[in-house]
């Protein structure tokens, strides 16, 4: 019965270790390398895989390319979104400052990875359906979910206390997350009505197995980015907040030596 | 329960003192809602078409803009920190600022409507049921608005902020009250999308209110 | 022997800066709570901690039902001052009909001698006025907490001799107060603590963050 | 390995699309590490000035 307890006790207490911002800073810094390192192992195999040695599509010649960076962008700035909200949850619930940091971080790479998805989706559309811009359910609630990301970050901008702004904005990451899936239910709905099924060209299960793996490939690739680039944002801010506290003159004095 | 009807009843008196606020939100939408004939040109078949969207934007756009200042004066004057102080009623307070706002702003647009309806062309069929999609709708609308009236307290540009975080949350509601009006408008039978209305309506009115609730309690602990 | 009021080391920051380091009180029946210090000490920032107004970011606060006044008065511009009393009343109490809360609320407002007051608007009252019509709330539900922002500011001296005998009277029935002042006449109360809240340069609170 | 899409009709999209993910995510990533080093010697100096003159 002891391994058992205890080994719930260290759960909570290593839990507990990542609320201080020093020791977060300290563990993120040896974690972030691995994560590059992770994020490169997988993303140029992954691409290369795609872009040359997948055949081309019978239907759509080789413009399907574009999907080794579009489908893993769209499923990683949705991902991002609930990972913002459950850490606002757990900021505001435990009143934990560097879940909060970390929310708010999540915000512009999440922003990001939408921004890349409506990109690369209008440009995929062009040759596909022949306009930049096709109203069709998953690029418009995409959209919509670009303009939630905006509302957070501007929301966290606009409030001075920097506290007040990461709770605030993490409060309207939580009602959003909560409304994503209606918005896209009825963004979904909506383009049903309009255009009847639109003939989506690639629909998960009709990929065959040599457009599949890169694609697998590549979606892991971004969660490790969004690792990586999550912990960066992240230990600045915390080092910035905490500037006139000891750890940090510590660290700036051992970083500089 | 009674703090809300305490707050609604308190601020509709309030609101009969105040007469011109009243009607600015109804100028703006009348406003906005015949520009588009201008713009885009009387003819008959066309405004039909676009009747539905024009009318529904136009009344999400004059909600969000009369919410701006919903909470600001009470947080001015120190009202807000004796709401907080009576803990448990914050929720009910706000859902009874909200109710008296949708009442004094969201009841108006509802009367006025079948004049828009006219302005738009929209068909004599769809005028009920663009009546039912507003009252169905504009509560919701309410409550997201004064949600994000309550979010913005802490900012100095608190209008468009407000409309920039609110329009992507309002976006099902846009969606299913305007294919409802035009479905109806063509003859087909709006009931389900009426229906998602009134479920969107309830799940607003069991849940906003505590947002708002968090939202003015983060506010005060500037 | 429970406290009206239980603060145990106690921290706010702001802009992730302590405002007053870390702070105890523990006031108990018939006590008095001075808090004093220079100009951006952070007395109010504590006593909207004490009322519950802004959480903690670290230690605990616990506390009875309690009169909060501080610099914002909670007075509506707009309405009277009967009626913003009256907006007081009916939400803290239930079932008072018309005739009982016109009564209570001229009670209230006599005890400082500001019955003229009623039907004025708060918006046209003079910063003397207005304090007194927002200290009118102490006695219209009786509460046994007291806490009071800078009570004596902009009182001519027959108010702040009204005020100050109402506090004792308030203190030796049992209840309690937390005063931040710089007013002298509050020295000679029963149990009385002075508290001193130091300036927090920012050099100084380079304490440890918690590992 | 072909890549003989690079001459072909579609590669006109292909390469834009991969160039404004490369674009994106490269600011997103390298953002923070450059703004991170400029802060990290501001806030030294400020413990170094605040170590010369003891308040």
């Amino acid at each position: 019965m002891s391994s058992h307890t205890s080994f719930w006790k260290r759960c909570k207490t290593w839990f507990h270790r990542w609320g201080s911002p020093a020791w977060f800073y300290r563990t993120s810094g040896l974690i972030i390398p691995w994560l590059w390192a992770g994020f490169f192992l997988l993303a140029i195999p992954g691409l290369i895989w795609g872009l040359s040695i997948a055949p081309p599509d019978y239907l759509q010649g080789d413009s399907y390319r574009i999907i080794f960076i579009h489908v893993p962008s769209a499923w990683q700035s949705m991902l991002i979104f609930a990972v913002m909200a459950i850490l606002a949850l757990i900021g505001m619930v435990w009143r934990i400052r560097v879940a909060e940091t970390l929310a708010m971080c999540c915000a512009p790479i999440g922003a990001a990875f939408t921004i890349v998805t409506l990109a690369t989706g209008s440009l995929w559309g062009k040759p596909t359906w022949g306009t930049f811009w096709q109203w069709d359910g998953r690029m418009t609630s995409e959209l919509v979910l670009l303009f939630l990301y905006l509302g957070v970050i501007g929301l966290q901008q606009a409030i001075e206390e920097p506290r007040k702004a990461a709770r605030a904005a993490g409060l309207l990451a939580l009602v959003g997350v909560v409304n994503l899936p209606i918005i896209h239910y009825s963004v979904e709905w909506w383009t049903t009505l309009h255009q009847g099924t639109t003939i989506s060209f690639f629909g998960e299960s009709s990929i065959d197995a040599s457009m599949l793996w890169p694609l697998l490939i590549m979606a892991i690739a971004a969660k490790f980015y969004f690792g990586a680039a999550l912990l960066t944002r992240t230990r600045n801010t915390l080092l910035l907040q905490d500037r006139e506290k000891n750890w940090v003159r510590e660290t700036v004095q051992g970083e500089k030596s | 329960m009674n703090n809300l009807l305490i707050i609604a009843g308190h601020d509709l008196r309030l609101a009969f003192r105040r007469r011109n606020e009243w009607f600015q939100p109804l100028w703006f939408l009348l406003l906005v809602v015949a520009l588009f004939p201008l713009g885009i040109g009387p003819q008959p078949a066309l405004l039909a078409q676009i009747a539905a969207g024009v009318i529904w934007i136009a009344a999400l756009l004059a909600n969000m803009l009369s919410l701006e200042s919903l909470f600001r004066e009470d947080a001015n004057n120190g009202r807000l920190e004796q709401w907080l102080l009576m803990d448990g009623s914050l929720p009910a307070l706000a859902a009874g600022r909200t109710t008296a706002h949708w009442l004094i702003t969201g009841l108006p647009v509802i009367l006025i409507s079948p004049l828009l309806a006219a302005w738009m062309q929209l068909p004599q069929a769809a005028m009920g049921t663009l009546v039912l999609s507003l009252l169905l709708g504009t509560p919701t609308l309410s409550l997201l608005g004064s949600l994000g009236a309550a979010l913005t307290l802490g900012s100095r540009q608190g209008g468009m902020l407000l409309a920039l975080l609110i329009a992507p949350l309002s976006v099902p509601v846009l969606v299913f009250a305007t294919s409802a009006v035009s479905d109806a408008a063509s003859g087909f039978d709006p009931e389900t999308q009426l229906l998602l209305l009134g479920v969107i309506l309830l799940f607003a009115i069991t849940l906003v209110p505590f947002a708002i609730a968090a939202a003015l309690r983060i506010h005060l602990q500037e | 022997m429970d406290y009206l009021l239980t603060a145990d080391k106690v921290s706010y920051e702001r802009f992730y800066r302590s405002v007053f380091g870390t702070v105890s009180i523990h006031l108990d029946a018939g006590g008095c709570v001075l808090l004093t210090g220079a100009n951006g000490a952070g007395k109010t920032t504590l006593i909207k901690l004490l009322a519950g107004v802004l959480r903690p970011t670290a230690g605990t606060v616990s506390s009875i039902e309690q009169h909060f006044i501080g610099h914002q008065l909670g007075l509506h511009q707009e309405l009277t001052v009967q009626e913003n009393l009256q907006w007081y009343l009916r939400l803290w109490t239930r079932g008072v009909d018309r005739q009982q809360a016109k009564q209570r609320i001229d009670e209230a407002l006599s005890r400082l001698q500001s019955l003229s007051l009623r039907s004025q608007r708060a918006g046209g009252l003079s910063a003397g006025q207005a304090k007194r019509a927002a200290l009118a709330r102490l006695f219209l539900v009786p509460r046994s907490l007291w806490l009071l922002d800078e009570p004596f500011v902009n009182l001519d001296q027959a108010s702040i001799d009204l005020l100050l005998s109402e506090i004792r009277a308030h203190c030796a029935g049992g209840g309690g107060a937390v005063i931040a002042s710089h007013a002298l006449g509050l020295a000679d109360l029963p149990r009385s603590q002075r508290l001193k809240l130091p300036i927090i340069r920012p050099a100084q609170h380079r304490e440890h963050a918690h590992e | 390995m072909n890549l003989d899409w690079l001459s072909g009709p579609h590669a006109v999209y292909i390469l834009p699309a991969y160039a404004i993910a490369l674009a994106v995510y490269l600011y997103t990533a390298l953002a923070p590490v450059f703004s991170g080093k400029r802060q990290l010697r501001q806030i030294a100096d400020i413990h170094q000035h605040q170590d010369q003159q003891p308040s």
